[in-house]
């Protein structure tokens, strides 16, 4: 049926830094994720097996705020490669809880959780942890957005609001009723 | 003291003065004293009691002459001789002159370092706050009643009412100096029938725009002219406390304002029964102590009442409820160095001067990348060219104009295009600056404008009160999208994002502060585009001042 | 501040200063009695307090506070809010950047960047030792002199980023033999309750 | 006292003399919104947020502090204004960590609310992040810098209602911060009366209540009209 699948809408979702709470919100659409389903092809997520992200995405949804270079390569990859960029929840939109880093200088950060802590001997965070940039970054710092969905996490209905209109190629701006902030 | 003994004090300095067959007047002002004007002082005196020449020759601390980058600088007035001024003084050259004093042919002066009083920079200056400056001691009453100080108020107390006081300044033209241009004598009058029990003068002399130093050199070079100024503003209201407030960088002009403040009391020209009248008018100085934002009157107020220096909202205005809830009239010190010369002369006088909606002088710190700078006074009106290239001399070092900058954090710069505009009120608002207190600074072309505006706005968000949160937060980024600007990481959106909070800031702000915050980034984006867009699209600063290597990403 | 994380709330150490047999203290008493005991002379005694301290520590603070009968928060608010007072003991050489206009134009950023480099520190710090403090100040009205640096309360003028650091170190130079003044100095911050 | 007439957003409406702009333009049920007034406390005019136009003057006027006049015409909602607003409550946002998903206001908290009135989904500008520490040293409040939009309430409510003037302003620019006496810990006070009232008119999560750290926060800054009419009128509404 080759036909059919290229009709299907190419969906993405990304997680940078954060908890994945936004994720567990996505997956809390429960029935509606079946008939998204019939809709979209996930390209691309850490729900599923993908290595790289693909060229031509329709909707990425990125949760999570960009913390070191790997996030920031990717950030720049997805929106070369996607038409909307979605930045899902509190952590991609404002930098949330990640960003609490930004006021403590990265070195001493690695140091205090690598090195000082107990759990992780002998890992060189230099070597093995993505390099951390100097600040946690909001998506559209690093990025232009499309849509932002504030919310920590953002309602199952508000991303599936969103989701349904963006795969519709519709604009879209998040009714005054579910409008919240952080 | 009445009206005579004024008169006969001057009579008596003025002869005292004649006696002698020379009279060597050193500058005391700050940019003179901390060029080493007080030891050349020191070798005249003593090159003068070597000579055994006392009796003959005197030597005198006056206030400023005007080139300061030439101090220090001596002004030799020998008795029936042409006077000439010195500069770049040293004991050795003191000792000169005064050998060349006394040698044969009594005024013979050395040609070497003699400024040529033909020299443009005097030709086409007109002194008339400045008038004293320079001639008379700042620390001797009667030197400066020996030029007058003190007669127009002898004059008013006595020949004129109120009304006819604030009449005269209304027929001047003249408009606020501090920047605001607000016309003196509307305010006055507005001042003179609001209600109160007591009624308070402030002069405002907390210059804090840096390159701007009018308010101070008048101060130490010619304080009763100050404080003349201020009696009949008070006489004219109809208040009995007057306050001086000095920026806190000044100890000198306040320690030489108190001085003269002390003198004037002794003789009765302040204080209780002025000149044998019933007017009454004490004055006291009030230090700053190190915050921009109190030259903004209602922070001012907050300041001399030993508050945090934060501006309040107006209304009520100052001249409704001011210090204490009294009515306060509240005006730049240089202003007031205009209002005896307006009641001696006539206001009409003085409204010969300048332009239609500009009347009289203006003083101006004429600083930056030019050959003479110092002190000005010009008539309004005059071009920035004249400024800049007649009385300045032009650019140094074969470089070429590339801006002034007038009014400090609250101006704009104006490019060479515009270098033919009349400098006054209306014309430099059209271009995005403002006259403001009178800082005048030119750059060369090895000035990068995206960065002179960050230069003026970190000064804002560093003095910022923090009351208001337009400013308060506002300035903050609008430092940084100019340092993502001057480092080359910063988007064409970034420029948009600047503008838009220019207008927030502009709008919005509580005082003056954060209202003009943003004109030296608007004045350079309206004259330089192209220089913010070379930064921001082709990462490359024209004037090569910025490292723009360093992307601000990582 | 340090000595107040452990103060009990009745605390207040009023016995601190009645004890204190500073003369330093009576020279704030005579500028708080030259102005009537007003509270408006705020600005003015704290400047009076700093001249004989040399900034204004912690129980000057609250001796002023007490004296004008003004809440200790409305003191520090004001304290804070202006340039010239400081809570910090400044070092033994004081060296002052102009970065006003005429002076940033003559490009004094780059003396300010020199000091810092070489004695390693920021502008509106002292060194550990407290032999010099650096700060910057917006125009001292020597525009004339651009750019201009001021050691000492001397103005110096013409400065480059070379001059302005030969300048300094000949000033630390001066005093490195262990001068009386150093000790006088390390004493009277033993002094401090 | 003598009635005025005047025009809001193209109505005609009549207010007392005497009545600030604010004053009008809420009794007309006009959503203005506002961070630094608090009715009962001083006008502080520094949050700019109640800025309205007014015809025949190129300024914007802050509607707390600006008295009605005979004749005026207003305008609370145009472009401008709306822009404006968000700005400012975005400038708000970034200049310290609000992250509201761990704030024991998040969901009673007025800055947040004020955010989702005007429609900010994200905030344009850098956030600042100031490392900034949390008093926790009070038996009973907590002061959290992070959360301080330096509106003034808390100060004036110690200042003009309680008395005690525990609480002021350090420093200027966007290093001011409020302080509890000579800055020190809250818990070492000395004039500090625990009354309460600082927490209670602090709009976002800056000043709390122990006991609400781990609960649901209720604040009543209505509470101050009451007493402040109870102590000078003898009247008690409730």
């Amino acid at each position: 049926m080759p036909g059919v699948k290229d009709q299907k809408i190419r969906l993405a979702t990304v997680w940078l830094s954060g908890c994945s709470g936004c994720h567990m919100s996505f997956l809390d659409m429960d029935e509606h994720l079946l008939e998204l389903q019939k809709l979209v092809h996930l390209v691309f997520s850490p729900l599923a097996d993908h290595k790289c992200f693909p060229e031509g995405v329709d909707v990425v949804l990125v949760e999570g705020a960009v913390a070191n270079t790997e996030h920031l390569a990717l950030a720049q990859t997805l929106r070369r490669r996607s038409r909307v960029v979605v930045a899902l929840g509190d952590c991609a939109v404002t930098g949330n809880v990640p960003a609490l880093r930004n006021r403590l200088d990265s070195e001493g950060l690695l140091q205090a959780v690598y090195a000082d802590g107990e759990r992780l001997p002998g890992l060189d965070p230099r070597r093995e942890v993505p390099q951390l940039l100097s600040s946690v970054l909001p998506l559209h710092r690093v990025i232009p957005v499309d849509v932002f969905l504030p919310g920590c996490p953002p309602a199952p209905r508000s991303i599936q609001a969103a989701v349904g209109a963006l795969i519709q190629g519709e604009s879209f701006v998040l009714p005054e009723s579910m409008r919240r902030f952080g | 003291m009445n009206r005579v003994e004024l008169q006969a004090m001057a009579e008596t300095e003025r002869n005292r003065q004649k006696a002698f067959q020379c009279r060597f007047l050193c500058c005391v002002g700050t940019p003179c004293l901390s060029a080493g004007g007080g030891v050349v002082q020191e070798a005249l005196k003593q090159a003068i009691a070597v000579q055994g020449l006392d009796a003959t020759v005197e030597v005198v601390g006056a206030g400023c002459m005007g080139p300061c980058s030439r101090g220090p600088l001596v002004r030799v007035l020998p008795a029936g001789g042409e006077e000439a001024i010195y500069e770049h003084m040293t004991p050795e050259k003191a000792g000169a002159l005064v050998e060349a004093f006394a040698g044969p042919g009594c005024s013979s002066f050395p040609e070497e370092s003699r400024i040529s009083s033909d020299s443009p920079f005097f030709g086409k200056q007109v002194k008339i706050v400045l008038s004293g400056s320079g001639r008379v001691d700042p620390d001797r009453l009667e030197s400066c009643v020996a030029e007058g100080a003190y007669t127009a108020l002898a004059h008013a107390l006595r020949e004129m009412t109120p009304e006819e006081v604030c009449q005269e300044v209304v027929r001047s033209g003249l408009r606020g100096r501090g920047g605001a241009g607000y016309p003196t004598g509307v305010k006055w009058n507005l001042m003179r029938k609001a209600q109160g029990e007591r009624k308070i003068v402030v002069a405002n002399g907390d210059e804090g725009d840096p390159g701007a130093y009018m308010d101070r050199t008048l101060m130490e070079s010619d304080p009763h002219r100050v404080l003349e100024g201020m009696a009949l503003a008070a006489y004219a209201v109809g208040a009995d406390q007057g306050y001086v407030y000095v920026r806190g960088e000044y100890p000198l002009a306040a320690q030489r304002i108190q001085r003269a403040i002390q003198a004037a009391e002794r003789q009765g020209l302040l204080g209780n029964r002025i000149l044998e009248s019933r007017f009454n008018f004490r004055v006291d100085v009030r230090m700053g102590a190190g915050a921009f934002v109190c030259g903004e009157e209602t922070a001012l107020m907050a300041s001399i009442m030993g508050r945090r220096g934060q501006p309040v909202p107006r209304p009520p205005y100052p001249a409704q409820r001011g210090l204490w809830g009294l009515p306060t009239l509240i005006n730049n010190v240089e202003t007031f160095g205009n209002i005896a010369p307006i009641i001696q002369h006539g206001g009409e006088w003085y409204a010969g001067y300048g332009t239609e909606k500009s009347r009289g002088t203006k003083v101006f710190a004429l600083a930056g990348k030019v050959s003479w700078t110092g002190l000005i006074e010009v008539p309004l009106g005059i071009t920035l060219r004249e400024i800049v290239f007649d009385i300045g001399g032009g650019i140094p070092g074969g470089r070429s104009f590339k801006a002034a900058q007038t009014g400090g954090p609250s101006g704009g710069c104006i490019p060479a295009a515009h270098l033919d505009t009349p400098m006054d009120y209306e014309s430099l608002q059209e271009l995005g600056s403002i006259m403001g207190s009178g800082g005048l600074i030119v750059m060369d072309d090895r000035s990068c404008m995206p960065d002179v505006a960050k230069f003026f706005m970190e000064f804002c968000m560093d003095e910022s009160c923090g009351k208001c949160a337009p400013c308060r937060g506002g300035t903050v980024q609008m430092v940084r999208l100019l340092q993502r600007i001057t480092d080359g990481g910063a988007a064409p959106e970034d420029l948009e994002q600047l503008k838009e909070l220019c207008l927030l800031l502009k709008e919005t702000s509580l005082c003056g502060l954060g209202q003009t915050a943003p004109n030296p980034v608007l004045s350079t984006l309206r004259h330089f585009r192209e220089e913010y867009d070379a930064h921001i699209r082709e990462g490359r600063c024209p004037a090569g001042v910025c490292d723009l290597s360093g992307n601000s990403m990582e | 501040m340090d000595s107040l994380d452990s103060a009990s709330p009745q605390s207040p150490r009023t016995s601190d200063f009645r004890d204190n047999a500073d003369a330093r203290f009576k020279v704030i008493d005579r500028v708080i009695k030259r102005h009537q005991f007003q509270q408006d002379a705020l600005i003015e005694v704290l400047t009076a307090a700093q001249e004989s301290f040399g900034y204004l520590r912690e129980d000057v603070l609250a001796y002023v506070a007490r004296r004008l009968q003004l809440p200790p928060s409305w003191v520090y608010g004001v304290a804070t809010f202006y340039h010239f007072f400081s809570l910090q003991p400044q070092g033994h050489h004081q060296c002052i950047v102009c970065l006003g206009t005429a002076c940033y134009v003559a490009r004094s950023a780059e003396i300010l960047a020199a000091l810092e480099k070489r004695f390693g520190m920021k502008a509106g710090q002292t060194t550990s030792d407290g032999e010099l403090s650096l700060t910057t100040t917006r125009c001292l009205g020597s525009c004339g002199l651009a750019p201009v640096l001021v050691l000492d309360g001397e103005i110096l003028g013409r400065q480059s980023a070379e001059s302005a650091v030969t300048r300094v170190e000949a000033l630390l130079h001066e005093t490195e033999s262990p001068s009386s003044q150093a000790v006088s100095r390390s004493t009277e911050s033993e002094e401090k309750p | 006292m003598a009635a005025v007439t005047l025009t809001l957003n193209n109505e005609l409406i009549s207010a007392r003399e005497g009545q600030t702009l604010l004053e009008v333009i809420r009794d007309h049920g006009v959503d203005l919104p506002t961070l630094c007034h608090l009715d009962g406390l001083s006008e502080r005019g520094a949050c700019r947020l109640c800025m309205v136009e007014v015809e025949g003057t190129s300024r914007l006027l802050a509607a707390c502090v600006t008295p009605v006049q005979e004749g005026m015409n207003i305008r609370t909602d145009s472009d401008r204004l709306l822009r404006y607003r968000k700005m400012l409550v975005e400038l708000l946002l970034a200049e310290r960590s609000h992250v509201c998903s761990v704030c024991t206001m998040n969901g009673k908290c007025e800055l947040q609310a004020l955010a989702v009135r005007l429609g900010i989904d994200h905030v344009r500008y850098e956030a600042l992040h100031p490392a900034l520490p949390v008093d926790a040293s009070h038996g009973r409040f907590v002061l959290d810098h992070n959360r301080c939009i330096l509106c003034g309430r808390c100060l004036r409510a110690c200042d003009e209602v309680e008395g005690a003037h525990t609480l002021d302003v350090m420093g200027r620019g966007v290093r001011s911060r409020i302080i509890v006496d000579f800055n020190q810990p809250w818990g070492s006070s000395f004039t500090c009366t625990g009354c309460g009232k600082c927490v209670q008119v602090c709009p976002t999560g800056a000043m709390v209540a122990r006991e609400n750290i781990a609960g649901r926060v209720e604040k009543r800054p209505d509470f101050l009209l009451r007493i402040l009419d109870g102590r000078q009128k003898r009247v008690w509404r409730w």
